[in-house]
């Protein structure tokens, strides 16, 4: 029978999640013999995910890829699913150890912390006042990378870019505007802004052009070409970052199948990636896939069709 | 007959789960005439009133204005017909004002409301039925009778060949309705056709021209007034003769039991006093407003006094609560049925045993047959009609619903029962049973004070009355002692002798 | 025949007042006229579909779907956009407005002719009016780029600075303020609301006013829907989740009885412009994040607390003037 | 005083001949209500045991997984917590109140439960603690609710803030996520083996039992349904109506506070966010369980089966991989459906 694999991801109807799928259903066709079932909880919390990750043990999938919505709070679902059986792995935002084989990081989270005030620093030339717009504050992806950008920042060719706050948009679009629009009030000399998620980013993109501040205040940080494409083209974004999410979620499945073929998974052991080579699993459990890509003014249009 | 009927229902007939409320039904309304609906609670005649107004559709029959056959199927079809009806139940928007109390649903104006006709003609209703309040008022500011007086206005307002009253003076004192008995002469003289519901005697033989009996439903007679005596009309709607008025018990008043001084609320009543005994019927009587009901529900424990001292059996009483009260044997009949008294959605079984729910615990549980029990020894004793005892008291005509009230305060068991205007809405029969009741529960020990607006009530249970008059006691008068007058008592009352006195 | 405002709000507007000096005093960034005009552009929404709620909560009703009507509505009109990026904007503020209507009208039908309490219905239409965003789009979300300039036209025009969907709340405003104070179905509502049963017998049709109220909702909440859609640029299954209850609360602080019968559009516009200080306000004077949520339901409590307290019923009024003790007429 | 009480004495003496003869009524009254079929069939409770048993027909014809001793002892998890709440919100909807603040609450109470733990405090005291915490946010909620007279919908969308807003302030964006091993196994492990039933399972059942014993029962059971009928008639008949809407406040506050502890147990971290938006879940039980909003109707077996409904049609939906948001459409549409079904049935076989 086919082997069957859930991709549980944090929200329906986001396009990075569904380009996510669009690649493990690529990895799947070039397998064969792979069932992908892509669900996600109604509400971004742990709990509901819990309950999404109970009916699919209870279906005794083979292989669960999970993008957590709360690190720790996966754990014991996580062990039951492996006491049953079940390969468990994380991508996107983890789970914590214990409650999964691997966690596949797109990136490393000190070189996306770092990318991030290296693009801001480069748009400002090294100058001005800088501030994070997050998303919730709850959120453990966002505030690794917060805490990676600190790291970043305390070496001493920012001395001049100062971090003045961290606000937080929630994910939501109105929010995240209405906080962009008070970062501004608030400190007269912002320059630059960090938005290390997609929502954040391109509200506060949005904010930017619709209160006319392009070429005064200036965003980056993690956004999809479809969505900042005007941002860039007007001028609101210099550059941004971010990891190609189709090939993202094939390099998971890919992992998955390898798994699902025997590899251990263990720390210090090497697992496939298909079409993208091979990662190695650190200490901790968990391995990269690659380098954030930069998107500017001149290969954004193109990717924009893509993701 | 003088002339053509306005108005002509024939073969009436309407149901409810488990009710026959109408069957066959059929008289006929003409100009310049006022018929007066009798019957026993229960007996149908709010049903009619509603199918009159088209509020319910009947399941049979026929209904007639002037020529034409008419089909009501909802208040506007009945307007454009030109009935118009003062109902039962206070139908009211507190929070509108009295102009929009008038005239909602039929608003003067075009596309936009014209406020200023509104306004208008609204002052001019007011005047004609002398109401000193002004359109603008907001009606949760006016008193009972004030607003009453805004649900005539309302009838009025219509212009209606025909205008239905059903028990309009129930909330009334005599001054009240003596101007709506000149409002009903001078409309009757206009050439309208007047139905006119009461269970008070003195007023249909005061009003009307023409009466028409239901029992059960049914037509069980009709004539001219001026054909009948009283107790014809009452063996016709109860189907057997009744005594209406128990002689007064001869009781030896006992020892004191409740003791109240100088009771003041800052704006409601002042410097209130006087003491209650065992076996009396102590009777409050004043216009409606006088504020007798806020007094007794300071001692219910619905709101705290300023000043003042109450002792009861001796000691000193402070009710912070009604179940205070209750616990220390003091019951209320409340006169407010619709919101006060009566728990509509639930049953009668369920009503009746609220207030003594303790009575019916057995090893911590509620015990059905015991509550059963006491709700059909007090529902028989009360003469409650219903289908069974567990219909929802909402299901109950109005009379039956403060008959079921009365009973829910009974069963407490209590050493001083205050009934506020406890016989509101009661037919003749029950009224005596009640009265029965009344002077039988002071016969076993109890102290009662009766609050009515229906002065042959007091002077004919009470052994002492206090008139009030704008929150203050005017006077105290003894049974058979001076001033034991209808005459002097409806003075008082009224403020003419301005001489506040202690019990 | 109106007063122009109650007791009620004057307090609520001094409330504002005091709490618009306090801010700029802590918060100098606050007090300018910019601010003034981005409060007044965020809150727009809220005066909107505010105004819509109390027209709902006026007939004893309440809409909890109209958020995610919102969404759907906005989700719609940008896949239309998407196709037909041409089309004049005249024709999304009228198709959102009619897809909200629609949406409006499901719900009122289910109140008004099967007599289903209000909650019971938008809380089941809440689920539905979202889930369908992902059944019909397939849960794709719309980006700005793909609706076309066209679309994302309307929020940007402004008037005197103020953006067009504050002139579009102010449209609504005024219609509401007549409809509900000078034509016959609107006094219907206060009726209905203020007594059902007394409302029939006055021959207001019940079910047809609820039918009203819930097809306003629906579609004011259809047009927010496009404008929200039009001016955040994106259009995904959970824009403005949890809204409801923001509107609700403006509602309630503006005065509205959650009992029905009583409300007005200045209270409710006040109500909203409160909520809408409070979450710009504590950006700007760079309160905590972490404190914003406390703070905005501390002061929300308090407002409320205040207002019942103003509006606290005194005793009648039996005793002659000149016996009445002086002590607590003040009330 | 020397008498028994007087109305006995009544009660006792119908034969007794009064002052005058009582006259006999010409009708007599039944004391119980006619049986029909059709009332027992358009029941709440009927129809939501039909609903039942489709959703549990539907879910074993359509799913292999479904019947399965475990797979069901793991689903149960998922909606008990949510059901205890239930219970207390069932009662205060009886009355006429709501609190929607209960998920706040438990953001509060759990937040204290990972704090003391992450101080190494005994398991015993973790869940005095989310109990405590529990019942004083409640009692808060009961206190604003019955002294300023404001609407507890109103009430409780504030504290709902505030309660949650206190969690945010004192965790910002930590995580608490150490506790005692005996403590997680609370949640984390069956607490019957055979057959397999989780803690809060167990609880819930205990819970309703106890619920359905006392409101339908006994005596302050009948004041909470004449309190939700009319709330001024029942203050004069002496019920004490705010002492009694001040309790249920506390008791919902209370068993967000057991909710609380067990959602900790079974997740094993606290984060600010804990339980969001389930207030909307527990009301959506508690209206499909019959409970009328308008107060003073419904009985805690319907609260019981709505929930066994809700929580096995949602597994069911999710063994067929639909996704979460799906399953609320169809949720939503079988909350109304299933309101709307016996209404239209009656217009159209009913006599009216
Ligand atoms: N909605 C209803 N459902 C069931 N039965 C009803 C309903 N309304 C009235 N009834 C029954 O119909 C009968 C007639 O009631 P109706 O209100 O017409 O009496 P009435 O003559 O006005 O009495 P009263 O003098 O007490 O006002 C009563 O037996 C009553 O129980
Ligand atoms: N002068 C007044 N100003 C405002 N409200 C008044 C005034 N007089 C009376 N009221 C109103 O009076 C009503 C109470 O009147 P009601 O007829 O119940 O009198 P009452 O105190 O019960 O008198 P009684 O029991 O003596 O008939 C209240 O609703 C109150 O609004
Ligand atoms: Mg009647
Ligand atoms: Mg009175």
């Amino acid at each position: 029978a086919n082997k069957r694999i859930a991709l549980v991801v944090k929200n329906l109807g986001n396009t990075y999640f569904d380009a996510c799928r669009d690649g493990a259903n690529e990895a799947a066709k070039q397998l064969g013999g792979m069932e992908i079932i892509y669900t996600a909880p109604t509400k971004p919390t742990a709990e509901d995910q819990i309950a999404v990750l109970d009916s699919l043990i209870a279906q005794k999938v083979d292989g669960l890829i999970i993008a957590a919505d709360d690190a720790n709070a996966l754990v014991p679902v996580g062990k039951k699913a492996m006491q049953r059986g079940i390969k468990v792995i994380s991508f996107d935002s983890a789970v914590a150890t214990g409650g999964r084989l691997m966690h596949l990081s797109a990136s490393s989270t000190p070189m996306i912390g770092a990318k991030q005030v290296q693009m801001i620093a480069k748009t400002l030339k090294g100058e001005g006042e800088v501030a994070i717009l997050s998303a919730a504050s709850t959120m453990t992806n966002q505030n690794s990378w917060i805490a990676a950008m600190k790291e970043e920042w305390k070496k001493p060719e920012y001395a001049k870019m100062p971090l003045v706050a961290t606000v937080y948009g929630d994910d939501q679009d109105d929010k995240s505007y209405r906080e962009m629009q008070a970062l501004v009030k608030a400190h007269p000399n912002l320059k630059g802004v960090i938005s290390p998620t997609t929502i954040g980013i391109r509200a506060g993109a949005k904010a930017i052009m619709d209160g006319g501040l392009i070429g005064k205040v200036y965003i980056t940080g993690l956004g999809l070409p479809s969505e900042m494409k005007d941002a860039v083209e007007k001028g609101a974004c210099d550059s941004f970052a971010i990891w190609n999410p189709v090939d993202y979620g094939y390099a998971a499945t890919m992992i998955m199948a390898d798994i699902l073929g025997g590899a251990s998974a263990k720390p210090g052991t090497s697992v496939k990636m298909g079409r993208l080579g091979e990662t190695k699993i650190g200490d901790d459990g968990e391995a990269v896939m690659g380098e954030p890509f930069t998107f500017d003014k001149s290969n954004v249009e193109k990717f924009a069709k893509i993701f | 007959m003088p002339s053509d009927p306005v108005l002509t229902l024939a073969g009436i007939s309407k149901s409810f789960p488990g009710v026959r409320a109408l069957s066959d039904v059929g008289f006929s309304l003409y100009p310049g005439q006022v018929t007066a609906l009798i019957g026993e609670n229960g007996a149908g005649k709010s049903t009619i009133v509603k199918t009159l107004t088209g509020i319910y559709l009947p399941d049979e029959g026929s209904l007639t204005v002037g020529q034409e056959a008419k089909h009501f199927s909802s208040p506007r079809d009945a307007w454009a017909a030109g009935i118009a009806a003062i109902h039962q139940e206070t139908v009211m928007f507190d929070e509108l004002t009295v102009a929009e109390n008038i005239f909602t649903g039929h608003m003067p104006g075009g596309t936009l409301i014209d406020w200023a006709e509104a306004r208008r003609r609204t002052a001019a209703l007011l005047k004609r039925i002398d109401a000193d309040f002004k359109p603008e008022t907001k009606l949760k500011r006016l008193s009972v009778a004030q607003q009453h007086m805004v649900e005539i206005a309302r009838a009025l307002s219509h212009e209606a060949k025909v205008i239905i009253m059903d028990e309009p003076t129930a909330a009334l004192s005599s001054h009240e309705i003596q101007e709506l008995f000149r409002i009903v002469d001078q409309l009757k003289a206009e050439g309208h056709a007047i139905l006119f519901i009461s269970h008070k005697f003195d007023e249909i033989f005061r009003v009307s021209d023409r009466w028409v009996c239901l029992r059960d439903g049914e037509k069980v007679g009709e004539g001219l007034t001026r054909d009948v005596r009283e107790p014809d009309l009452v063996r016709l709607m109860v189907g057997r003769p009744v005594d209406q008025i128990f002689p007064k018990r001869a009781l030896t008043i006992g020892e004191t039991v409740l003791e109240v001084e100088g009771l003041s609320n800052a704006t409601e009543f002042e410097d209130i006093g006087f003491t209650l005994r065992r076996r009396e019927i102590l009777g409050f009587y004043g216009l409606v407003g006088a504020g007798r009901s806020e007094v007794m529900q300071c001692l219910f424990g619905m709101s705290r006094p300023t000043r003042g001292r109450v002792t009861l059996e001796g000691r000193p009483f402070v009710a912070k609560a009604p179940a205070d009260a209750i616990a220390a044997g003091i019951a209320y009949v409340p006169e407010d049925r619709q919101h006060q008294g009566a728990v509509l959605p639930l049953g009668i079984r369920e009503n009746t045993t609220l207030a003594s729910l303790g009575a019916h615990v057995r090893y911590g549980f509620l015990s059905r047959n015991s509550e059963r029990a006491a709700t059909r020894m007090l529902g028989t004793r009360l003469a409650v009609k219903a289908a069974h005892w567990e219909q929802r008291l909402g299901e109950l005509s109005g009379g039956n619903q403060q008959k079921v009230v009365i009973a829910k305060w009974l069963a407490t068991k209590p050493k001083v029962v205050i009934l506020d205007e406890p016989t509101k809405g009661i037919d003749v029969g029950s009224k005596a049973a009640v009265h029965d009741f009344i002077g039988e529960l002071a016969e076993d020990g109890l102290a009662v004070i009766l609050v009515s607006s229906e002065l042959p009530e007091v002077m004919g249970l009470a052994d002492r009355i206090i008139v009030m008059h704008e929150g203050q006691m005017v006077t105290a008068v003894t049974r058979g002692g001076p001033g034991w007058s209808a005459e002097a008592i409806v003075a008082a009352a009224t403020g003419a002798d301005h001489q506040a006195v202690a019990a | 025949m109106k007063r122009l405002a109650t007791y009620r709000e004057i307090i609520l507007a001094a409330i504002i007042a005091v709490m618009v000096i306090g801010i700029s005093i802590v918060a100098p960034a606050f007090g300018t006229r910019d601010t003034f005009v981005a409060v007044l552009n965020d809150t727009a929404f809220l005066f909107m579909m505010a105004l819509a709620q109390m027209i709902v909560i006026l007939t004893r009703g309440i809409d909890l779907s109209v958020a995610a009507n919102l969404a759907l509505t906005g989700m719609l009109t940008a896949m239309v956009a998407e196709h037909h990026p041409d089309l004049p904007i005249i024709v999304f503020v009228v198709l959102s407005t009619v897809i909200g209507l629609g949406l409006g009208l499901i719900n009122g039908g289910l109140v008004a002719a099967l007599q289903i309490p209000p909650i019971v219905v938008t809380l089941g239409t809440l689920a539905v009016f979202r889930g369908m965003i992902v059944v019909i789009g397939g849960g794709a979300q719309v980006d700005g780029a793909n609706m076309g300039a066209n679309f994302q036209l309307l929020p940007k025009l402004t008037v005197f600075g103020l953006s067009s969907i504050f002139w579009i709340a102010v449209l609504i405003a005024v219609a509401c303020w007549l409809f509900l104070t000078r034509t016959r179905p609107g006094r219907g509502l206060y009726a209905v609301g203020c007594n059902p049963v007394a409302a029939r017998y006055c021959g207001i049709d019940l079910g047809r006013q609820q039918l009203i109220a819930y097809a306003i909702s629906g579609a004011v909440a259809g047009l927010s829907g496009y404008l929200w859609v039009a001016r955040y640029g994106v259009a995904y299954v959970e824009i403005a989740t949890g809204y409801e209850l923001t509107v609700i609360a403006a509602c309630v602080i503006g005065g509205v009885s959650i009992g029905g019968g009583v409300g007005s559009v200045a209270g409710t516009l006040l109500g909203a412009l409160f909520i809408g200080l409070i979450v710009n306000a504590l950006p700007v004077m760079q309160v905590s994040p972490f404190w914003q949520m406390a703070i905005s339901g501390a002061v929300i409590l308090l407002a409320v607390i205040i207002n019942a307290r103003a509006e606290a019923r005194p005793d009648k009024l039996i005793l002659p003037r000149a016996r009445r003790e002086a002590a607590r007429v003040g009330a | 005083m020397r008498e028994a009480p007087i109305m006995t004495d009544l009660a006792l003496r119908p034969s007794q001949p009064a002052a005058a003869p009582q006259p006999k009524p010409r009708y007599t009254v039944a004391d119980r209500a006619p049986r029909r079929l059709s009332d027992f069939l358009l029941r709440w409770e009927t129809i939501l045991v039909i609903l039942l048993a489709a959703v549990i027909i539907g879910n074993t014809l359509l799913s292999p997984y479904f019947l399965d001793l475990y797979n069901l002892a793991d689903t149960t998890y998922n909606f008990s917590e949510k059901a205890i709440i239930a219970l207390g919100m069932a009662l205060l909807i009886l009355v006429r109140e709501i609190d929607l603040s209960i998920a706040a609450i438990m953001a509060l109470a759990a937040l204290a439960i990972g704090s003391l733990a992450a101080h190494g405090v005994a398991p015993p005291l973790l869940i005095l603690a989310g109990l405590g915490v529990g019942l004083l946010c409640g009692a808060v909620n009961g206190l604003l609710v019955t002294r300023t007279g404001v609407p507890s919908i109103v009430i409780t969308i504030g504290t709902m803030s505030l309660f949650r807003g206190i969690a945010q302030v004192t965790l910002g964006d930590q995580a608490l996520t150490t506790y005692p091993d005996s403590y997680l196994a609370l949640g984390q492990s069956y607490f019957i083996t055979m057959p397999p039933t989780p803690l809060s399972f167990l609880i819930f059942l205990v819970l309703a039992i106890v619920f359905g014993v006392v409101l339908h029962g006994t005596a302050i059971g009948r004041q909470l349904f004449a309190i939700g009928a009319n709330p001024v008639a029942a203050r004069f008949a002496g019920i004490r109506v705010d002492r009694l809407r001040f309790a249920l406040f506390t008791l919902s506050g209370l068993l967000a506070g057991l909710a609380a502890v067990l959602l900790t147990a079974r997740i094993g971290v606290v984060r600010p966010n804990i339980a969001l938006g389930w207030e909307l879940d527990v009301v959506t039980m508690v209206v499909l369980g019959g409970v009328a909003i308008s107060g003073g109707v419904g009985t805690i077996l319907g609260v019981v089966l709505a929930v066994f409904v809700l929580g096995l049609a949602t597994f069911g939906l999710s063994l067929m991989n639909v996704p979460g948001i799906v399953i609320n459409v169809l949720l939503g549409l079988l909350l109304i459906l299933s309101i709307a079904a016996p209404i239209v049935i009656r217009r159209f076989f009913g006599r009216f």
